[in-house]
């Protein structure tokens, strides 16, 4: 008999099982929440719980993956398999476990300081390989758990507890960089849109490879209204720009700007009535990453609009499924890893007998 | 006196060393000699010598690459301290070697690499295969390059094709002088060639050359033979400390019923064992080369919470960075081994150069009270066992568990008898699957081993959460509770003594008490008894008592040591065990410390041993002793 | 009774702690407390104890502060043992912090809290203000909520806004209680809020309200007094161990005439190092927030390269991750200081709670042989002293140095003689820039203190490379010798140990000799000297002895711990030092060990010390000893 | 008097001293060189010292610091101020030295192990905070040093050591995550090219702020090869687009390739004669690097060719620079830092006399 998988009997029998119908309350841990009130993390939180159910995966099968920050106290609140890490390092646990039980439906909570300051690499190296998981990052542009320092997101020149004369950093784009580290599927959304962060979740979570999904996250304490006036109701329409595949890069309260090319270089265009032809048109699933990040890189300062929803959606082999296809094939070639292979491994090439 | 007439006398031992550039096959050469020797029934110990990690220019000092091998008819287990035999295949070699060589030693020499250039690279202003400097020698100075061109002329590779081939004419001229059969070499150079016609041919050729120039040049007037050693009967193989801990990993696994999955990031002397592994996917091994150290580990201990075998393997500054990651799997109490390959350190040190200064660093390098198990291999063939051991101990305890081995050991090699996999013990797994009523408690405890379960996702009803914060026990929910803190950190402690109930007491070799105790750990495992015993055989009441367990020590440990009125700790660092037993069993422990990059030789320990002037043996011990 | 008469009873000190939620502004109102005490001459020290990191619902346990202060007429030296007053401000709070209040101590409670949803939270089935579970102690049930919203009728200030000023009232009915003038918090208020003309004046109002209510309610029968206690003259300031850190760096760097650069990146509880050295550009101090804490040593070792005072400061998980840096800085010999802050472990541990368990890390916690020196603070106003000869020490013997701070220092406040900077000793810096002729030598060492030069880049002339790979000694170049390996290993070593000559010995509180010695390190000072001073005057046979120095150790430690009996090593660990001095000097040490992630009470060493059973004192020493 | 700064007296003449005319002689140490015979590493640092000594650069203030790898052995055999430092932490040393002396010169040596694998993270953050100094990434797509690993820039499927099965792992584009990390310097250049590489260099050298270069080395031992046909002269016409400011992206041996623009997308066009009018001009100082990202994408494996030279060239504030501001203007505002300030500060506001 070939040695027993990482997964026990009872996985695979869970896994086969015909998952019960599940709702949000079935995601909801015994723990007590410990946020402040008023984070929009809560606001994440419910919208993960509102799809997880919605995933046709049996609740045993999830796992959630954190580093150290606020964010990192996520799984915590949910009732699946959960795993609280050290700062920065989600990604490499999650590596290990997907890559020893593909059958797992891997999610990382990571924030902004967690995700792009010391865990920066980690994540780079995660998304080159595409790991099938979905990546959460909690981005309120401030250190939160550790009391208001800036963050690799925080804007050149804010006042901080350890920048008190104003950061000298120049922020890194999150959405650019996935893209640079080849991520497969890279989306942006925010706390106070549950309706979409629910449809970015589940897309992401549909998504095959590693997903990787920022969230522009109120900090209440030590950062509010970072994600003004995006993420007001009131002035979204104006100041964020919707990604659908497809459909023109339209915008606006009364859909009357787009933007449109100018060679490569995007423009804001305003018009009255339909939009013009030129109007650039997303693709999502533009293989040449350059389509996303040239959308990554539109800058409010300069009147553009905040692109929210896919970036990119692209199709690649999973890093879990080249491995077990290594495997296999290695079997066809070489035998299937019985254990009397095993025993010859063990006796090698070269032996001699000493007789008794 | 011809060829035929040349007597053939018979030794004990022999230790040759191959000596020469980077780029000349030294450790091929090595290793040949070495498996047909072990074939012929020799007992072997080998320790290659490899250069600064780059090619250093041909010819320099830097680029000298060695491997000594130590053959015998009788049970040995070290390389030799000294050469009897030096091959050289140019000045560098001998340059860096020749101190080593034993008074009246034979040297061989390939004289036609002394000239000009190479000798001023080496740092020498006249030939020293001429002026004399080495008269106390038995000097063999071989146009090898020549001879070895002669013997190819018919064959057409190119004049440097053809050089390429001198290794194999003094291995052939070696194997004349020990009489040693040839098949072995023969039979390996048709299989890696089977291709390549011409190289086939060219070796074949050169290796034969050397034979037939020893048989027929006067210059050699003896032969030499070293006959089978007297070794348990069974089947053997030669095995490095490298290999053999690759394989015990995945005997583990296959006795546990479990795949393995092994997560590193290149670093000497531990990649081989990455490399060894990744070779096996069939057997469900799962290798993953991660962007560092902390990936590696963090992989790891994610395969680990997911059920699997999990490994890791490092060296100095590669286990530095692991530290964080260990104290979280130390929280987290998942079964996970660590494989630390010691090298010459601090920083970046001697990447090549073997040493055992991590004990310490295994011990207590991690913030705050983080405990985990440390074991250590003596030997190449040990590896197997010590790395089978500490998936056992991970598994059984469910904790990390460091292996502490050492370029010595991982690059050494000797003969080892090959295990049958079924003969090996089971290792039991239990995932739970199934439980009375009430929420999963994945902090109870077994009340026997302390170890928690070992529930892992996929199973429903078995959803709970972990990390690095501190938990209550039983139901390892964060707590900042103060009694409940110092519960888990003595009980983290506990759980880690009690594995003193579950190993073997330490073996002494020698006495049960007397004057002094020889007490070492790891690769001196060699040096430490040859010397003991040879004190015995002196009648010195010297006895051996060597460490396979630091954390915990053995139970029997602390009495052994009161048995004796003196105790020595040699150790290839600046007194590691050598404090551990000080603070534990208040006895005043002696150091014999040498940080040098290189193993001990038997000489050393016993030089000191006969300094510390140790009584004789009762008669009585004596007799048994000798007997 | 009118108010006026009520008596004013003298008392020698008064424990209180505040305790609330953590949105109560508890921190700050035992903050006034204690700068007005202070500033009235009393001695102090404080505890603050924060909740686990995040804001935890208003309400629940978890979400408890607590700020802890003793103020007293004599010398203290610790925040006590016991409060003898508690104001809480919730049920949680009474719930966490009740178990901790003497035996009819003064319990002060904010009853408006005290309904269902608060009660429920905090686990209470039913009113403990009311259900007689208090009757051990002086109960006094205050409506803060309501009172200082009468009190605010006239303030525009919203009702929630209003009620965030009832810690003022809190603190005003305690300033009554214990005759302390409000000046120097009304200051503050007004410096506080001068922009936000409603906010200053609630927070007066409320102030004075509760000053008010004390005088004018019956409820309280007495009032209390601590008079000034007998200090030193001088000029004081009250300082936490994190403040007093960050300005001894600096004060390090200006003795140096050398700009200080610091490196760091958050963790609690040492991210205000660098928030405080932060604000200080204009004294040219650099400050750097790394991308992680590997890349925050190595900004400090480049620095320290460049000729900069360069430091690095963190905790647990991040001083893990700096261990390889570590190493190469003991490689390159460049001067650098590493602070950490000790906090409770192993992993993420207990971020907010104090704990002493790194310092077996700090000692051994690298790959290989890599010894760097190690100091630690005794109290908060040490930590100057310390940081300053943490400077010293690394630029003297060109070495890192760490300092180990914790939890309890770092946040503790105490009295501090302010220092005059002119008379803080010069730090000698030689940058060498002309040299005899040859070529410069970047390992050639001073002989008297083993440290090489200090050769900055910019110095024509002085270009050499330095790196982590072992270095020929004087050459400094890449070097594989045997020899000098060893040699070098030896002389790191020396280079550390020798320091020993350049360190006051150890002070022994008590006798020279007796039978039993309690030695310690950091924190536990006020608690063990407390201790002892006590067991001395009842006549006990105990002194003390407390090491600043931890490697190496001060030269007379092995002959002072000869002169006694027994030997008792009480650590917030599971006994790092006691097998330190075990291991070094063969002591039998026991161990009194705490790991509850708070710091000892100086009743619970007490308690050991009489166990122990100690000899009475001979009569000649105990005359001294109450004299 | 205020306390020195990190340099010494000694350093600030010599800063002021007239730079000795300088000779390539002046940067040959006297170390032997470690590397394979053949080893590209030899042009590179030949090209190096070659373009040292035009810099008007006093040789005392160069620091050249390497991480770990065969291409990090190079501050050895340069005779200025080295640093050898470990595995993939180069800029972190880099950052903390010239925050402490701006007026050094300073050049990280790193490989594409060093640099991208354990050092991934390292090398995003001093670009984007744009510390003065120069990367040198040896870019040989494997690991040298360890004896031949798969590196981040192996291709994939690729067999090393480690890989014996082929790499599963999908490479980084250097070039892409140096544009992510907001880099204001970004060239390749390769071994084989040494006038190429000077000139690269020296434009390196000359910009402030990072300066990143990729240089494509070709390890003889381990991965002989990686890079024809562009390494091989000649071949490289028809293989490599040479960039340069302000000109049209022709190439070919007889130039008459050229790459045009498809919406956003790069074409390859074939032409006769002159180049027609719709070829896109390269603009090494677009501040969107949307450009440059789109050029870093050409992808050899679809028909492009390799661009080599300057993809990027913006201006930012130094850090060191930012950091020298702040100190200055906090000066202005609150005081010069003098020893009385520095007393006052000890004092605090809060203090208590208790009399003799
Ligand atoms: C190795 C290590 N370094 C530092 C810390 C301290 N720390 C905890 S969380 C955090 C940053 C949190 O910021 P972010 O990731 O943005 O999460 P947020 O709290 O904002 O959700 C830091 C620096 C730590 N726990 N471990
Ligand atoms: C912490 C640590 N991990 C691993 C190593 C081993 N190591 C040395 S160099 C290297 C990779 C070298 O590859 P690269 O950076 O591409 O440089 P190259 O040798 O190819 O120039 C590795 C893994 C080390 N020295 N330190
Ligand atoms: S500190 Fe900020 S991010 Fe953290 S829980 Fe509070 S509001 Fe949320
Ligand atoms: S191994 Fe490769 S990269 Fe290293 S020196 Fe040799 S040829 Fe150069
Ligand atoms: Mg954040
Ligand atoms: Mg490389």
């Amino acid at each position: 008999m070939e040695p027993g998988n990482g997964g026990s009997a009872a996985t695979t029998t869970a896994a086969t099982a015909a998952p019960a119908a599940l709702t949000k309350k079935d995601f909801v841990s015994n723990q007590d929440i410990r946020w402040c009130p008023g984070c929009g993390d809560y606001a994440i939180l419910s919208s993960a719980q509102n799809v997880f159910p919605k995933l046709g995966i049996p609740r045993e099968n999830f796992v959630v993956i954190s580093g150290i920050g606020c964010s990192s106290r996520f799984p915590y609140y949910v009732n699946t398999y959960g795993f609280h890490s050290i700062h920065g390092r989600a990604p490499t646990f999650a590596t290990g476990l997907k890559l020893a039980r593909p059958d797992l439906s891997i999610w990382i909570v990571t924030g902004d300081g967690d995700g792009l300051s010391i865990g920066g690499n980690h994540l780079v190296h995660i998304m080159r390989r595409n790991v099938d998981c979905t990546i959460l990052l909690f981005n309120n542009r401030i250190y939160g758990l550790t009391k208001g320092q800036t963050s690799p997101t925080s804007e050149f020149n804010k006042k901080t507890k350890s920048t008190p004369l104003g950061s000298i950093d120049y922020p890194i784009n999150p959405i650019s960089l996935a893209l640079a580290s080849e991520a497969t599927f890279i989306a942006r959304t925010l706390d106070t849109d549950p309706k979409h962060m629910a449809r970015i979740f589940q897309q992401a979570a549909e998504h095959k490879g590693t997903s990787f999904v920022e969230i522009y996250q109120n900090c209440i304490i030590f950062n509010d209204g970072a994600f003004e006036p995006i993420s007001d109701k009131t002035t979204r329409a104006d100041n964020a720009l919707f990604l659908d595949h497809g459909r023109p890069l339209v915008y606006g309260k009364d859909s009357h700007q787009a933007i449109r090319l100018n060679g490569w270089q995007p423009e804001v265009l305003t018009f009255d009535g339909t939009p013009p032809a030129n109007v650039a048109v997303h693709d999502e699933t533009a293989v040449d990453p350059s389509w996303a990040y040239l959308l990554s890189r539109m800058d409010p300062q300069a009147g553009f609009p905040v692109p929210l929803g896919v970036f990119r959606r692209v199709t690649r082999d999973t890093y879990e499924n080249l491995m077990t296809r290594q495997i296999e094939e290695s079997r066809k070639k070489s035998g299937p890893g019985s254990a009397s292979e095993l025993q010859a491994l063990l006796t090698g090439e070269d032996t001699w007998t000493v007789p008794a | 006196m011809s060829a035929k007439e040349r007597r053939i006398e018979d030794i004990d031992h022999i230790v040759i060393r191959f000596a020469g550039d980077s780029g000349d096959g030294m450790q091929l050469t090595g290793t040949q000699f070495t498996d047909t020797s072990a074939i012929l029934g020799n007992d072997i110990s080998t320790l290659p010598d490899f250069p600064a990690e780059i090619r250093a220019p041909a010819g320099s000092l830097a680029g000298v690459s060695g491997y000594q091998v130590n053959f015998s008819n009788f049970d040995i287990r070290t390389p030799g301290d000294a050469p009897n035999v030096l091959v050289v295949m140019n000045p560098a070699a001998l340059k860096t070697n020749v101190g080593d060589l034993e008074p009246g030693g034979i040297l061989i020499s390939n004289s036609d690499a002394f000239v000009a250039d190479n000798l001023r690279q080496a740092g020498y202003t006249q030939n020293p295969l001429e002026d004399g400097t080495l008269r106390n020698f038995r000097l063999y100075k071989v146009p090898i390059t020549k001879l070895v061109d002669n013997a190819l002329k018919e064959n057409p590779l190119s004049f440097r094709q053809k050089e390429r081939c001198k290794n194999f004419f003094a291995l052939g001229l070696v194997y004349w002088m020990f009489n040693r059969p040839m098949e072995s070499t023969l039979k390996w150079i048709q299989d890696k060639f089977k291709k390549n016609p011409d190289v086939l041919d060219a070796n074949t050729r050169a290796l034969n050359a050397g034979f037939y120039y020893g048989e027929t040049t006067e210059a050699f007037e003896t032969r030499y033979q070293v006959r089978k050693a007297m070794i348990a009967p069974g089947t053997y193989r030669k095995i490095t400390g490298n290999e053999a801990l690759a394989l015990g990993l995945m005997c583990a696994a296959e006795r546990a019923g479990k795949h393995l999955f092994m997560a590193g990031y290149p670093i000497t002397p531990a990649s081989d064992i990455l490399h060894e592994l990744s070779k096996h996917r069939r057997f469900g091994v799962k290798t993953f080369q991660a962007e560092d150290e902390i990936s590696a580990i963090g992989a790891a201990i994610g395969a680990a919470f997911g059920g699997a075998m999990a490994v890791t393997a490092s060296s100095g500054p590669g286990i530095a960075l692991k530290t964080e990651a260990m104290g979280l799997a130390i929280m987290l109490e998942l079964p996970l081994v660590i494989c630390n390959i010691q090298r010459g350190g601090p920083s970046t040190g001697l990447p090549t150069k073997t040493e055992q200064a991590d004990l310490l660093q295994a011990m207590f390098g991690r913030n705050s009270e983080s405990p985990l198990a440390v074991i250590a291999p003596a030997t190449p063939g040990e590896c197997f066992t010590m790395a089978f051991e500490a998936f056992r101990i991970a598994v059984k305890y469910m904790t990390p568990v460091m292996v502490l081995s050492d370029g010595y050991l991982a690059n050494g090699a000797e003969p080892w008898a090959i295990p049958k996999i079924e003969s090996l013990p089971v290792i039991p797994v239990h995932h739970p699957t199934s439980k009375t009523d009430g929420a999963f408690l994945p902090y109870q405890r077994d009340p026997g081993t302390l170890a928690r379960p070992w529930a892992v996702p996929g199973t429903a009803g078995f959803e709970h959460r972990i990390g690095g914060i501190e938990k209550a026990d039983v139901t390892g929910n964060v707590s900042y509770d103060p009694d409940n803190h110092e519960h888990m950190v003595r009980t983290r402690k506990a759980k880690i003594d009690g594995i003193a109930n579950d190993i073997p007491h330490a073996d002494i070799f020698g006495s049960p008490e007397g004057d002094l105790l020889v007490v070492g750990w790891g690769s001196t495992y060699g040096a430490i008894v040859s010397a003991v015993e040879k004190a015995r055989a002196e009648g010195l009441d010297v006895s051996a008592l060597h460490l396979r367990y630091l954390n915990p020590f053995p139970k029997n440990l602390g009495d052994a040591l009161k048995r004796f009125r003196r105790v020595l700790v040699p150790e290839m660092n600046l007194g590691q065990l050598r404090m551990l037993l000080r603070a534990e069993f208040l006895v005043d422990a002696i150091g014999l410390n040498k940080v040098k990059g290189q193993p001990f030789k038997i000489a050393e320990i016993g030089r000191k041993i006969h300094d510390l002037n140790p009584k004789q043996m009762p008669s009585a011990r004596r007799a048994a002793a000798v007997a």
